[in-house]
């Protein structure tokens, strides 16, 4: 039952190549911007953004205004906005696609924040495997500063405002604001905690505000159309907007679809296509690694921050990873154990020496080699875990705790047979791979139907 | 004033105080890794979590990240709280290696407390243990990374607080990896703290590696007396010889932290050069009769050429008991002295320095650290008083101005600005920033027609020590009459010596200096000269080259100085270390060190056969050294003089037994004497001879002890202007050679713009000490191949 | 029936004397039968139990290299402070006493430095017996200790565990994992 | 070995965009001169060390710390093959192994012939194509045995210079 959706983020979306600035300006685009840019005051735009309860995309869900209105009042100095676009989160694509498909309703999202908090530097952080994105909005934006829509003296109103990109070298913590933040510093980017917030203290000790990039392609379409009509896109009751969702793994037409925040899963599904042929939901990870597991008992569960959050789920980022029946979900697990391990930037015990801990048990159960007391080893350690210096490990804890929750008995039937009941090979050690796999799991034969090799 | 409830007790702590010190204010001990009071919190080991009952914070926290407020209910022993430092630890330990048997920090261990208090002994992680490749960090730290449980301690240490960036993090995960790039020795001069503040064995000390268990050893507080900030400092011995020395927390003074000049110095005191039997006439004789022999000598002396005859030196190293005795000596024999300058020029100095004082306008280090603009005024910190570097650093963190006008080049570890300007300008220099009103572009131009290249920097400074509210003003004595009226100006003198301030209390207002008691030598009007625990030829090159015309010399020390192989009748006193004292430091602060090693040769080389002699019945060798002061007082007694009883309290109106551990400042300083005049450019041609410390072996102490010396610069190095070398016709890096009185000494040149015009930086080492005040192309030539 | 009584008393009394004068009898007989207790010591020396508190070795590891790593353990537990030493790197980086020294004249062998001791290098020997003129000689040095064997645990290699890399690179101890490449590319 | 004057003014180029705050041009100067290089060796962490004002140490926290900056040899083209949760469903592993058997190295390994260094990475952001691989910033889908074949086929003929990042 396909129904139609309003598009506002995707709706310039050409086949194979991204909007140009003609065809997102013929659509209405930078139209808000020449309405606001010295026309409005700065309190204007940020108390529609207020009214319109946008709330950030990059997987916490804090309002965007809010956030603007740390920044002390009758701060003299710099003020920079900084564009999160490292999107590490595996099972995370959205930002690329909207890139691609538009990037002049980024650019102009940029701006508008930057006009709303009264900044004169832009920073946008790209992580490194989505080089052709920052090519892109250097390009694009360079387009937008020969229309006289960035640069110094936007549109002559004497505000000046211009953006450049940082690229990082990769590092899934670079995605946390102020990690994100030391980052483009030079530092090593581990989180700060405590002391003033970025807003107040951030980029070169100035106040900084760090929105996801989704979040400020919002704003083109609050700014022009008004709070009320954004409240209206949502299908929940305290929702508001659109939201993209990435939808990945066992689905029919896996890919970026825009639907109106809290819509139910089970259509989310549908829209990609549903299962494939003989192939039955077990779980989906909602919104990213560091959200929980959750088990087809929830396909009717709106999709949105607070219906989730009150059934104990995360909405995340809204990257939606299908598992079925034949996927098992402890070497999942296991997958995103060793993702964790391996991307934490090592400050804080729980983390740094915690997730290497379950790590090493999860291989071992995987491997056939666990032991009942394993299991409470994971337990317990997980629940360390959630006391962390930043929300990295407390993230990571998620889905291995909802794996006990859900589905303990599979995992005990790993102990059981003493191997991977779904045919797994025991998970080979890192660095030591090539060479040490048994033979029958190599290129072929695959343990599964529809091995791609 | 936030109230809290601590495991049921309540407490009040200043606002801003994290709760694991609120603790710790009640007795309670948080356990900790990552947190240290100097440092702060970090929030990275995870091991002080606490559960918070009720107030503002719920739940399991970390108490150094959260600070105390209104209301909070803690309890450090809620099962959750304990079962996840339970947690902590055994993720710790899983990763430890197996050895601490053989690892130096095993007895003192934060660590293995842990473990073992939390009850963690069986390891269920089926794991391997990760390993990891060591560095070589140079002579003072070892390096042993399999040990680390990356509680950034070392990182924040050595980068933040002390600014030093070739030490730190590498890689992320469970990689971390704290290092250099390279191996290499490490650059920060206060490399050494690393070993005191690592919570385990990753980083230890070197030169104590493999010594001895902290159980073994004597500890006792003592005072470095290596500059003259007097830092607190832990002395370590064991079989009679001092093994290591460690930074003693004095909030007033040094903090947590020590240079590396006060913590590997301690050398000198069982080295074996260090004269310990005394002699007559070169050879080497008992106590008794050295004694009966000085006797004699000085009464004969007396008898001859009556009382005045007769001179005391003292220096600025000796304890004020020393010092005290001294004088009572020099009084009792009606004797000249005791002289404890070189002239009469720098007593005055040091004195009006300490008068200054006066009034509540000494600063301490640790206020250093909390001023908001700070000029050193003819101070190198990092080398005259290397702890003063650190506390400028924390001023500077905290947003402090901080500015040194100096003619020799300055580095230290914040951002500062560097005025090198002739020892003739710094007072104009002074002048334009301690002013109450900011000095104009005009006014500097005037003040300092010459050097135009640093006229923006003062335009910069100058509005800015004008709005501080709470500058400081450090000085080196001969700058004393700079100090500035203007009450708001805190004042730091950085002395010449340990006990400078102790000597310049003591000392008669009148008292001849070193140069008064050369001149009356040469005259023929001194006869006999006691020598106590200074060294002629570095005090003062015109009383050394006076000695020969005495008719006696009893020398009274403990390190092999060139005056020690002069002396006629030679009696072996004992270190700070064994006797013990009380040294005034300089901001008149009087501090006392324990005694923390008993006399004798050490351990190590008294036995044959790879062991420690088995005959118990024998007296000790190298026992006979005793205190100076008990030494003055045996010299009277053999000469029949009365000796009067003279307490240092007579001198500084602290007596002994109202000494504080933290130290107490005296209460009677000089009366404001006449301010020496300000340096004045030198007659005639030529560059100024400003003398230059290093961080080793400079000091009177450093130059004996084998480890700091192993420190020193190779070669000699002049430095000069540019302008000045090419005016001399000489370029950078050639050899000189320098003519000293009648000896030439080797050097290499150094041309930098740091050094001030008109300026020479020479070594402070005894050899450069007989050059004129001013030089010029007569003493600085080019060494002919 | 007063006298009736007293006599059957007495017949009673008698009869006890003689059974109890048997008794002694036949335990003195079945001692002479039995194999003497007296051992004939010092002509025969009794086997000690293995865990017989003795005389103190130093026991080398099983690659022949001494197994003390001059820890000051057994020094810190010993209750009558017999035990002294001075601690040295050897010539292949291993910790070692460079002097090692027990004064059995004080010792009181109760074993805590057995049991302090983390490397089972020093051990206490079922020998008791060694008896010096002159109380001088009670004093043992390191080359009086040392022993060319492992006593009772001869297997255990402390260094085999250690993670120090003394003689053994890091990462080849019993237990590790290769050290960590800090610049290593994997991610 | 002087560097070309076109690396010097690209890496002058970069820390002059941002004057003000020369330590936020680490990384682009440290992906300037592993461009040249091939890899961070120690003379282009010396060089950067003194174009940035910064310590070699600094540098080294950054680069060691960072993925996508080599401070070993690396080959021509660097494969990053994503080794996350949807790529796994999809057989990531068996991938991994056909290219490190492909190619007879281990992972991080380089080829005797310097072309192909294989890397697990993290996810890449391409879950709707997994199994996926990312080389010279190009994204490869849907990964077969035969598609990866081609892919190392077509990069060994091209004389396009490896861009590993801008």
């Amino acid at each position: 039952m396909q129904v139609e959706t309003p598009l506002v983020l995707l709706k310039n979306r050409h086949l194979g190549r991204p909007a140009t600035f003609e065809e997102y300006r013929a659509g209405g685009g930078y139209e808000a911007l020449i309405a606001t840019v010295g026309k409005r005051t700065p309190a204007e735009v940020l108390q529609l953004v207020l009214d319109a309860d946008l709330r950030g995309r990059g997987g916490a869900g804090f309002p965007a205004g809010k956030k603007w209105q740390g920044i002390p009042a009758g701060y003299v100095g710099p003020r920079y906005v900084v564009v999160n676009t490292d999107e590490m989160e595996p099972g995370t694509f959205k930002d690329r696609i909207l890139v691609n498909t538009d990037p002049h309703l980024v650019i102009e999202g940029i701006i508008l924040c930057a006009y709303a908090v009264q900044a004169t530097e832009g920073v946008c952080f790209i992580r490194p495997s989505y080089e052709s994105d920052a090519v892109l909005i250097e390009e694009q934006s360079q387009v937008a500063r020969d229309h006289g829509l960035l640069g110094d003296n936007i549109l002559g109103s004497g505000f000046s405002f211009d953006i450049h990109v940082h690229r990082s070298a990769g590092r899934y913590i670079c995605g946390e604001a102020s990690a994100q933040i030391k980052a483009i510093s030079g530092l090593r980017p581990n989180p700060r905690k405590g002391g003033p917030r970025t807003s107040v203290k951030g980029l070169w000790d100035c106040p900084t505000i760090v929105n996801n990039l989704e979040t400020l392609a919002n704003l083109p379409g609050i700014v022009r159309n008004g709070p009320d009509w954004f409240k209206s896109l949502a299908r929940s009751a305290g929702g508001s907007g659109t939201k993209l969702f990435s939808v990945s793994g066992r689905i029919s037409r896996p890919g970026c679809y825009e639907l109106p925040i809290g819509t139910p899963l089970r259509e989310i599904l549908d829209h990609a296509g549903g299962m494939p042929p003989g192939r039955v939901l077990k779980a989906v990870i909602p919104g990213g690694a560091s959200t929980p597991f959750m088990p087809d008992k929830y396909l009717d569960l709106e999709m949105d921050f607070e219906p989730m959050k009150r059934a104990g789920q995360r909405f995340g980022t809204a990257s939606i990873m299908v598992f079925d029946q034949n996927t098992c979900l402890v070497g999942a697990t296991l997958n995103l154990m060793e993702f964790f391990t391996r991307e934490s930037c090592g400050w804080c015990t729980p983390c740094r020496e915690g997730l290497p801990y379950v790590r090493h048990l999860l291989r071992l159960i995987e491997g056939g080699q666990g032991e009942e007391e394993h299991i409470g080893m994971i337990k317990d350690m997980a629940q360390a875990m959630r006391s962390a210096y930043c929300a990295f490990a407390p993230g990571a804890a998620e889905p291995l705790l909802s794996l006990f929750e859900y589905f303990e008995p599979e995992v005990r039937e790993h102990l059981r047979q003493k191997r991977c009941p779904f045919g797994n090979p025991p998970p080979a050690m890192r660095g030591k791979a090539c060479g040490t796999r048994p033979p029958t799991f190599g290129p072929t034969p695959c343990p599964e139907d529809q091995c791609p090799i | 004033m936030p109230d809290l409830i601590i495991d049921g007790r309540p407490v009040r702590v200043p606002k801003g105080t994290p709760v694991i010190a609120a603790a710790e204010s009640l007795g309670i001990v948080i356990p900790r890794f990552c947190w240290h009071p100097a440092l702060g919190a970090a929030g990275a080991c995870r091991m002080c979590a606490v559960m918070f009952l009720d107030g503002p914070v719920k739940g399991l926290e970390m108490s150094c990240m959260v600070p105390a407020a209104d209301g909070m209910v803690v309890e450090t022993f809620h099962p959750e709280a304990v079962t996840f430092r339970r947690r902590v630890v055994e993720l710790l330990m899983a990763n430890h290696p197996h050895d601490c048997p053989v690892c130096d920090e095993g007895g003192h261990c934060l660590l293995q407390d842990e473990t073992i208090s939390g009850g963690h002994a069986l390891r269920r992680f089926p794991g391997r243990k990760r390993t990891y490749l060591d560095q070589d960090l140079g002579p003072f730290i070892q390096h042993e990374m399999n040990r680390c449980i990356h509680c950034y301690r070392c990182a924040r240490f050595y980068q933040e607080y002390c600014g030093y960036l070739d030490f730190g993090p590498m890689q992320n995960a469970n990689r971390v990896y704290f290092g250099r790039f390279a191996s290499g020795p490490l650059e920060s001069p206060f490399s050494g703290n690393l070993a005191d503040i690592c919570p385990t064995g990753t980083l230890t000390d070197k030169p104590g590696r493999y010594k001895s268990r902290r159980w073994d050893c004597q500890r006792a507080p003592s005072v470095c007396p290596h500059c003259s900030l007097g830092c607190a400092t832990v002395a370590l011995s064991r079989y009679r010889e001092v093994v290591r020395v460690e930074a003693r927390e004095n909030p007033a003074v040094n903090g947590h932290f020590i240079c590396d000049r006060g913590r590997y110095s301690f050398g000198y005191a069982a080295s074996a050069e260090r004269p310990r039997q005394a002699r007559a006439d070169g050879v080497p004789t008992s106590m008794s009769t050295a004694l009966a022999l000085a006797g004699t000598r000085l009464g004969g002396v007396v008898e001859a050429f009556g009382p005045e005859a007769v001179a005391v030196v003292g220096s600025a190293r000796s304890s004020l008991e020393t010092q005290t005795a001294l004088t009572a000596l020099a009084r009792a024999g009606g004797w000249r002295g005791p002289a404890f300058f070189a002239d009469r020029t720098e007593q005055q100095a040091v004195a009006a320095a300490l008068a200054a004082l006066a009034g509540g306008r000494a600063r301490s280090l640790a206020e250093i650290g909390q001023a908001d603009a700070v000029l050193c005024l003819g101070v190198s910190p990092l080398h005259d008083a290397p702890m003063l570097a650190l506390s400028l650093r924390q001023a500077a963190r905290a947003g402090a101005v901080v500015a040194v006008a100096d003619p020799r080049p300055a580095t230290l570890p914040l951002p500062f600005t560097h005025l090198p300007l002739a020892p003739d300008k710094l007072p104009g220099a002074a002048a334009l920033l301690t002013g109450a009103e900011a000095a104009d572009a005009a006014a500097i131009q005037r003040a300092l027609p010459l050097s135009p290249e640093l006229w923006p920097a003062l335009e910069r400074l100058a509005p800015a020590f004008a709005a501080a509210g709470n500058p400081v003003l450090v000085f080196a004595p001969a700058l004393a009459a700079q100090a500035p009226a203007d009450a708001r100006f805190g004042l730091f003198p950085v002395l010449c010596g340990p006990n400078a301030a102790g000597a310049a209390l003591v000392a008669d207002a009148d008292a001849p200096a070193c140069d008064d008691l050369a001149r009356a030598i040469e005259a023929g009007e001194v006869k006999g000269l006691v020598l106590a625990e200074a060294d002629a030829a570095a005090l003062s090159p015109r009383l050394a080259a006076a000695l020969p015309g005495l008719e006696t010399l009893v020398v009274l020390d403990h390190l092999p100085t060139p005056s020690f192989a002069a002396a006629k009748v030679f009696l072996p006193t004992q270190t700070l270390f064994e006797s013990g004292g009380t040294l005034c430091n300089n901001e008149a602060r009087l501090q006392y060190a324990a005694p923390v090693a008993p006399p004798g040769e050490p351990v190590s080389r008294d036995g044959r056969g790879g062991h420690p002699p088995r005959d118990y019945a024998r007296k000790l060798p190298g026992t006979d050294p005793l205190p100076a002061a008990a030494l003055c007082a045996v010299l009277a007694l053999e000469m029949g003089l009365d000796m009067p009883a003279l307490s240092f309290a007579a001198f500084t109106g602290v007596g002994p037994e109202d000494v504080a551990p933290e130290g107490t400042r005296a209460t009677r300083l000089p009366a404001a004497p006449t301010a020496p005049a300000p340096p004045s450019a030198p007659p005639g041609q030529g560059l100024v001879v400003v003398r230059d410390d290093a961080l080793f072996a400079t000091d009177a102490y450093g130059r004996y002890a084998p480890l700091a010396r192993a420190q020193a610069p190779a070669a000699s190095v002049v430095r000069l202007h540019p302008d000045d070398a090419a005016g001399l016709g000489l370029a950078d890096g050639e050899a000189l050679t320098v003519t000293v009185g009648d000896r030439r000494i080797e050097a290499t040149l150094a041309v930098s713009a740091a050094v001030a015009r008109g300026a020479a930086v020479v070594p402070r080492l005894p050899g450069w000490a007989g050059l004129p005040a001013a030089i010029g192309p007569e003493t600085l030539r080019r060494r002919q191949p | 029936m007063e006298e009736k009584k007293d006599k059957t008393g007495l017949l009673r009394e008698v009869l006890d004397g003689a059974a109890g004068l048997a008794g002694s009898y036949a335990a003195t007989l079945t001692h002479l039968f039995r194999r003497p207790v007296t051992e004939q010591y010092p002509e025969y020396k009794r086997p000690m139990p293995a865990r017989t508190r003795g005389r103190i070795i130093l026991t080398r590891s099983p690659d022949g290299k001494e197994r003390c790593v001059a820890c000051y353990l057994c020094s810190g537990a010993c209750p009558v402070n017999c035990i002294s030493m001075q601690s040295e790197e050897g010539p292949d980086g291993r910790r070692r006493a460079a002097w090692f020294r027990i004064n059995f004249a004080r010792c009181i062998y109760c074993g805590l430095c057995e049991e302090a001791c983390p490397t089972l290098a020093l051990q206490l020997t079922p020998e008791f017996a060694f008896c010096k003129d002159a109380i001088e000689d009670f004093v043992y040095e390191k080359e009086d200790l040392l022993v060319d064997h492992g006593g009772k645990d001869p297997d255990y290699d402390f260094y085999a565990h250690a993670g120090v890399a003394a003689g053994r690179p890091k990462g080849e101890h019993i237990g590790e994992d290769e050290p960590v490449d800090v610049k290593s590319i994997l991610p | 070995m002087s560097l070309p004057d076109a690396v010097v003014a690209e890496i002058d180029g970069v820390i002059a965009a941002v004057e003000h705050h020369k330590r936020e041009a680490a990384v682009d100067v440290m992906y300037a001169l592993q461009r040249h290089y091939g890899y961070l060796c120690d003379e282009a962490m010396h060089y950067a060390s003194k174009a940035l004002d910064m310590t070699t140490l600094e540098l080294e926290s950054l680069a060691t710390f960072y993925d996508y900056l080599y401070r070993r040899p690396v080959g021509r083209y660097v494969i990053h093959v994503c080794d996350s949760v949807v790529c796994w469903m999809f057989h990531q592993d068996s991938i991994f192994d056909y290219l490190c058997r492909k190619l007879g190295v281990p992972p991080g390994g380089t080829t005797e012939d310097g072309m192909f260094t294989v890397l697990p990475a993290a996810c890449i952001g391409n879950c709707h194509n997994a199994p996926s691989m990312l080389i010279n910033g190009r994204f490869y889908d849907r990964l077969t045995a035969e598609r990866i074949d081609a892919v190392l086929a077509e990069l060994r003929q091209s004389a396009e210079e490896p861009v590993r990042c801008k």
